[in-house]
């Protein structure tokens, strides 16, 4: 029994954090604010080079082969460096393939994807409704030996980059929603696919909207069988949201460290204003929902990783206290910061616009609460 | 208890009512999401037309060009100009330094400065703040040196609201080092078109910069343009707050009372798979919270007024209704966001974007309610100090 | 227009904290919550010889004639001493009767209210329901002239004292369940009554089960017209919460001024614990939600007095925020208090349970939160 | 990160849950409602048990009739026990004094004490709080004078759980006045049967009494009970506490889990005008809530552990525990009380009480979480300058 990394783990950790300090400090995430691509192809590659866009895929496709404890390591660090770029929608495509792709398809796009070659994401989110199988409406009606495919999605991270974006999509009605969903590898490049940018919140990464538009989407890209696609969701979702709260948590933590320092240095009154039980107990509070939130992180993890019983909520609890726990925290920080946390100039707005759009990702706090009561009440 | 105006007050309400009416272009409402520099264009313009219509600072005395009107009738003005959405247009001349001069100023200083600011021809800011002395405001440090009949400044303030805007500036500088430091304090009125003053806007993190740092280098500032006695500007420069903020919030609760019907709107409105947000239990929860939290902020400030009225004087109510609406503010902003769910990504000018991504600033914006102008937990403790009585 | 009391309501406040304080320290509290009855009549007396059982009875009914803010006033006084008596009730009841009674019923029984010879209540929930129209399923079937009525009865306050309860039965099936409900006089000494104490947590306040079991009730008991109960019944309520939130003001108040007097006085590592921002600023908190809750309090009670539109909105709002703030007040105060705060022999846990039970009668903050959405939405 | 046990651990876990499932009686389950004389009886004769059963102690050394059980093996025998609803049992002898006279007694002390602290002949109470000694617990002030072989003992301390129960107490006392507060205590182990002792419940809100204060009035104790060295005795205790705090709550995530699928229950059979509670949006938030915390205070224990398994010393960690507990542990009685809604008035022994009145109960007992062994404030300041580094 040991709930805490292991040596490799905490080597990994160490690695991805140096590489973070180095690589995407603050000053590196403000330029990619500013880019229109909004993430740098070299230091994608250059973290290709080090093997972690295969770190879940298997090693027969050029992979490393490791699981979401150090998945969540690695998105710990991220989050921590509120790095600008699709690391882990690229990753959990992957795990689409990996769930439901044929042989073929494996081929085709893993060993790419590892290499850093290919960037891949996810769309799921539609106008009209998100974060659950309703709201998938984009209609595929069969044709030829594939299916014609039209409709919106939106919120997709990076379609504006990626070369693969795994798409779910309605091939049937169903009597329950969750039937006749269908995930297909679109082409962005395919006609009738329109990718638009759009402005948000969170500068430091990229959400599209993606217009279907009649695109031809042949059998070969169809993942696993036509009608099946909500439960091959499912589970790239359990580990998407555990990878993001991990990302949560790490952002979380740095939040603190900063405010933390600053309340030993910044002086009021004669005092630092840590001395002050208002800011002083609010740090505290803050260590407090971190460490839980890590714990429900690490759990969830392992259990999703190992697939156990109650794997869905522990994911869904890590959801909930992750994001809350993001917010939580980085609200405070601009608190305890005063003025100058309210300044552009000052990193901490940056934790705060990431928390905001992690908790929207996949599910807030309040849906994956009722999910929770869903699966255990 | 009883919550009705009198015939006359009742008169100068359709009054306000009909003139703002006929002089409010549809389009300079002011919760119309718009860009920072339409709104002050708008501000300056409205400034004017209040002047032309003789609005322009009621509470002010008849002998400055004010209309020496009562609490009542300065409730009832904000009242309704919060009613018709109007701008509220830049008044820290008219709400902060304008009581300042009747009280502590010269025949000249009212003289020359109090028309000005009258007609909306001379815009001012603050500059009390400095990157040291934010909650501990006395810890200022801005020099001011008296060199023959001028103060010679050097020093930083910070947070100046419209700093880029303004003309001039009333600011509280250090005149004396070897005295406890509220004692040492001078309240001076500064061109800022005197040479040495750099004024650098702020960006923020709504992506806006309302607020300013102002630089002072051997600045000369006539010994005339000090406010009071040197080393006085701390006293100067309270009393004003005190009278500035417990009237400063008088069309508050109108102003949030329709931010909150915008809000009750976009849960109507908002659909999640099929159904308005506004039927979801738990959202309803929420904004009912909001509701009862906007309500009991107007009857705050109600009975606030209704102790003024009845002869009180001003304490640190100002603090409860600052703490009061900065918080709940938060609260309703981030409820916004919860209701809008993944679209609260989307900001101004974004495809998508819900009601012109307004709420996003919002959002972002209230994170400033609960520092500027006191944070709450400098509040917390006047209220605990002053009228709890609890120990430093 | 004036948001505070006249100078009549302030010379009311005056009279009833004097009172409070010779007649009703807490060690009379104290008393009563070890006493069968849960009263005292002796009290009682000397109340109504103030005339205050009277308060907002009418003149010619020998009342005081006057309104919900003076009845507000008195509550909180009432409040700030935990008074163990069955005052709001009877005022209520009497409500009832001036709201919907015949000439004969207000003449017979509102003189004896007013008086101080008559205790009276209302029973409203049952042990299936609560709170709502719904609730109401004590069954009136037609016998003679009158009625025959059969069911239980919860949480009535005082019934072991009362000589009238106000009981709302069902006389028909509607297709709403806010039709088919009647009000009745309920002598609870008629044959086939049985009134049971509870034991309850508010030691200082008797709750009791009221059994019917084919009580006759006949047409001269009936209160008002047959079938119409319910719009007369949520005319009560509406002042009934009204009074409660002012009890609970007046309560959450007291507790905070002895939570202040303590922090003042309490020194740990060598100053008053008064002077730690943890317990400063939970009182400044305080502070504010009670002057928030007093605020909503009385513009409740002056919108309902004066049925301005959206006074259910202000009486609900009223409700759920003195509800929430006697509790947080209370809770908070224990918590300032420390280990003594946990005694028995220290008064604040009486006001910490009258929080609760207050909270639980006539619908919680929840339910009156989701109560104004219905209004508001 | 692995969260399976060893074969070995397993095999252990199987025999403890094997002893405990054929030696505790159905009737015995802690979650029973019951006075609080019964549960005495039970705790007494529950600890006889574990004895005969050679569990009495497993953390204690073999030497001195313990199991020298790893960590591993402790956490799986609280978990056992909590799993099986056992009884917690008269613990501070075991818990507390014991592992302090491991690294502070002498011999006499030790043969002398533990023994019967193994059997459950003896119980133990602690004396720590005074009445001025709360949070500030080193101002104690009862003070203990050296007269040839003995102290005299003259003062009073409070909040002695099951002090009424108890024939000895370890209490902290001030030998000397002229140093520094936490240089001049005294840990020492006092007959309660000495003359001049008087022990008194006190009274709780919940009506019940598991707390007493204890009176010393020149009560003579001989020297040879001091335990460690005159005036090192808040280090004595503090090392003690250190190391009883991070091993105290091995079974508690197992029994909040317990008390969180009874506040699901309670949901499910509360019915409030024909629909169950656990239906209800706003109570699944919360109920969800409380999982949420439930689960990552298991996570929490787990992590300490593993890190004192890794061989890390045990730090604040015990103050993040007890603070999360605490809160949570008020929390899920509140939302008790909110699904009972008006049926939340009515406690044991009185008609259509839910639950035997037992949340009531729970509610009331759950303000003390937040008060005994440490308020949530002194957690939070321990917290903020212990792991943060935060100044005083």
């Amino acid at each position: 029994m040991n709930f805490g990394l292991s040596e490799e783990q905490s080597m990994l950790k160490k690695t991805v954090r140096k590489f973070m300090e180095d690589r995407c400090p603050t000053t590196f995430v403000r330029e990619m604010m500013a880019d229109a691509g909004g993430y740098s192809p070299k230091q994608w590659q250059e973290m290709a080079e080090l093997g972690w866009m295969g770190l879940t895929i298997p090693e027969e496709y050029d992979g490393m082969g490791m699981g979401l404890v150090e998945l969540a390591v690695m998105m710990e660090e991220m989050g921590r460096a509120v790095l600008p770029a699709p690391f882990v929608e690229t990753l959990m495509a992957a795990e689409a393939l990996l769930q439901a792709g044929s042989a073929e398809q494996k081929k085709e796009y893993l060993p790419r994807i590892a290499s850093g070659e290919l960037i891949a994401t996810l769309a799921m989110d539609e106008p009209e409704g998100f974060w659950e199988a309703a709201a998938i409406k984009a209609k595929a009606v069969p044709e030829g030996d594939g299916y014609k495919v039209s409709g919106t999605k939106l919120f997709v991270p990076y379609a504006n980059a990626a070369g693969l974006i795994v798409t779910a999509v309605r091939t049937a009605e169903g009597a329950a929603p969750e039937e006749g969903i269908t995930l297909i590898c679109l082409d962005p490049k395919a006609p009738g696919v329109t990718v638009t940018p759009l402005k948000t919140m969170d500068q430091a990464y990229r959400l599209c909207e993606v217009q279907m538009d009649g695109v031809a989407v042949p059998a070969a890209r169809v993942l696993g069988e036509a009608g099946q696609g909500w439960p091959v969701l499912e589970k790239v979702i359990r580990k998407y949201i555990v990878a993001l709260s991990a990302e949560m948590v790490g952002g979380a933590e740095k939040a603190m460290e900063m405010t933390v320092q600053y309340a030993k240095e910044r002086v009021q009154f004669g005092k630092p204003i840590g001395s002050f039980q208002a800011i002083k107990h609010r740090c505290a509070d803050m260590l407090v929902d971190i460490e839980g939130s890590r714990g429900s992180l690490y759990y969830a993890a392992w259990a999703v990783e190992n697939d156990v019983p109650g794997a869905d909520l522990a994911a869904s609890a890590a959801k909930a206290y992750c994001s809350d726990t993001y917010f939580k925290v980085t609200a405070g920080s601009i608190q305890c910061f005063g003025g100058i946390g309210f300044t552009w100039e000052h990193d901490i707005h940056l934790f705060f616009k990431r928390a905001k759009r992690l908790e929207t990702t996949c599910g807030d706090a309040t849906f994956h609460r009722e999910r929770i009561a869903e699966l255990w009440l | 208890m009883d919550l009705t105006f009198t015939p006359e007050d009742q008169e100068f309400r359709e009054r306000v009512r009909e003139w703002v009416q006929k002089n409010l272009p549809e389009e300079w409402k002011d919760s119309i999401p718009r860009t920072q520099e339409e709104r002050e264009i708008i501000n300056r313009q409205w400034d004017k037309k209040l002047y032309e219509g003789g609005w322009a600072a009621i509470a002010w005395p008849k002998e400055y060009g004010g209309m020496g009107a009562t609490l009542i009738q300065q409730l009832i003005f904000n009242e309704e100009m919060a009613m018709a959405d109007a701008p509220e247009g830049l008044m820290h001349g008219k709400g902060m330094l304008g009581p300042t001069l009747f009280k502590f100023g010269t025949e000249e200083q009212k003289k020359k400065h109090l028309p000005p600011i009258l007609r909306g021809d001379v815009v001012w800011c603050q500059g009390f703040s400095e990157p040291n002395a934010g909650s501990d405001l006395a810890a200022l440090q801005t020099r001011a040196v008296i060199d023959g009949d001028h103060l010679v400044i050097n020093g930083q303030k910070v947070w100046s609201t419209w700093g880029y805007l303004a003309d001039w500036c009333f600011a509280l500088v250090r005149t004396e080092n070897t005295v406890p430091k509220h004692r040492g304090i001078t309240y001076v009125m500064i061109d800022l078109k005197t040479p040495g003053v750099t004024v650098r806007p702020l960006d923020q993190i709504t992506g806006v910069h309302d607020f300013c740092e102002i630089f002072f280098e051997d600045v000369r500032v006539p010994l005339e343009n000090v406010v009071g006695e040197i080393n006085r500007g701390w006293y100067v420069a309270m009393t004003t707050l005190t009278h500035e903020r417990s009237t400063a919030y008088l069309g508050h609760p109108i102003r949030f009372r329709n931010q909150l019907e915008r809000l009750a709107d976009l849960a109507r409105n908002t659909k999640r798979n099929g159904r308005p947000m506004s039927e979801d239990p738990v959202i309803r929860q929420k904004l009912a919270r909001s509701f009862i939290e906007v309500e009991s902020f107007k009857h705050i400030v109600y009975r606030t007024i209704s102790s003024r009225v009845r002869g009180e004087e001003p304490g640190a109510e100002a603090s409860m209704a600052k703490l009061y609406y900065s918080e709940m503010l938060q609260r309703m902003t981030e409820l916004a966001m919860e209701i809008e769910g993944p679209y609260s990504q989307l900001v101004r000018n974004s495809k998508w974007a819900l009601v012109e991504g307004d709420w996003q600033y919002q959002f972002l914006y209230a994170r400033a309610a609960t520092i500027a102008a006191g944070t709450s937990e400098v509040q917390r403790n006047i209220l605990a100090e002053h009228i709890l009585g609890l120990p430093r």
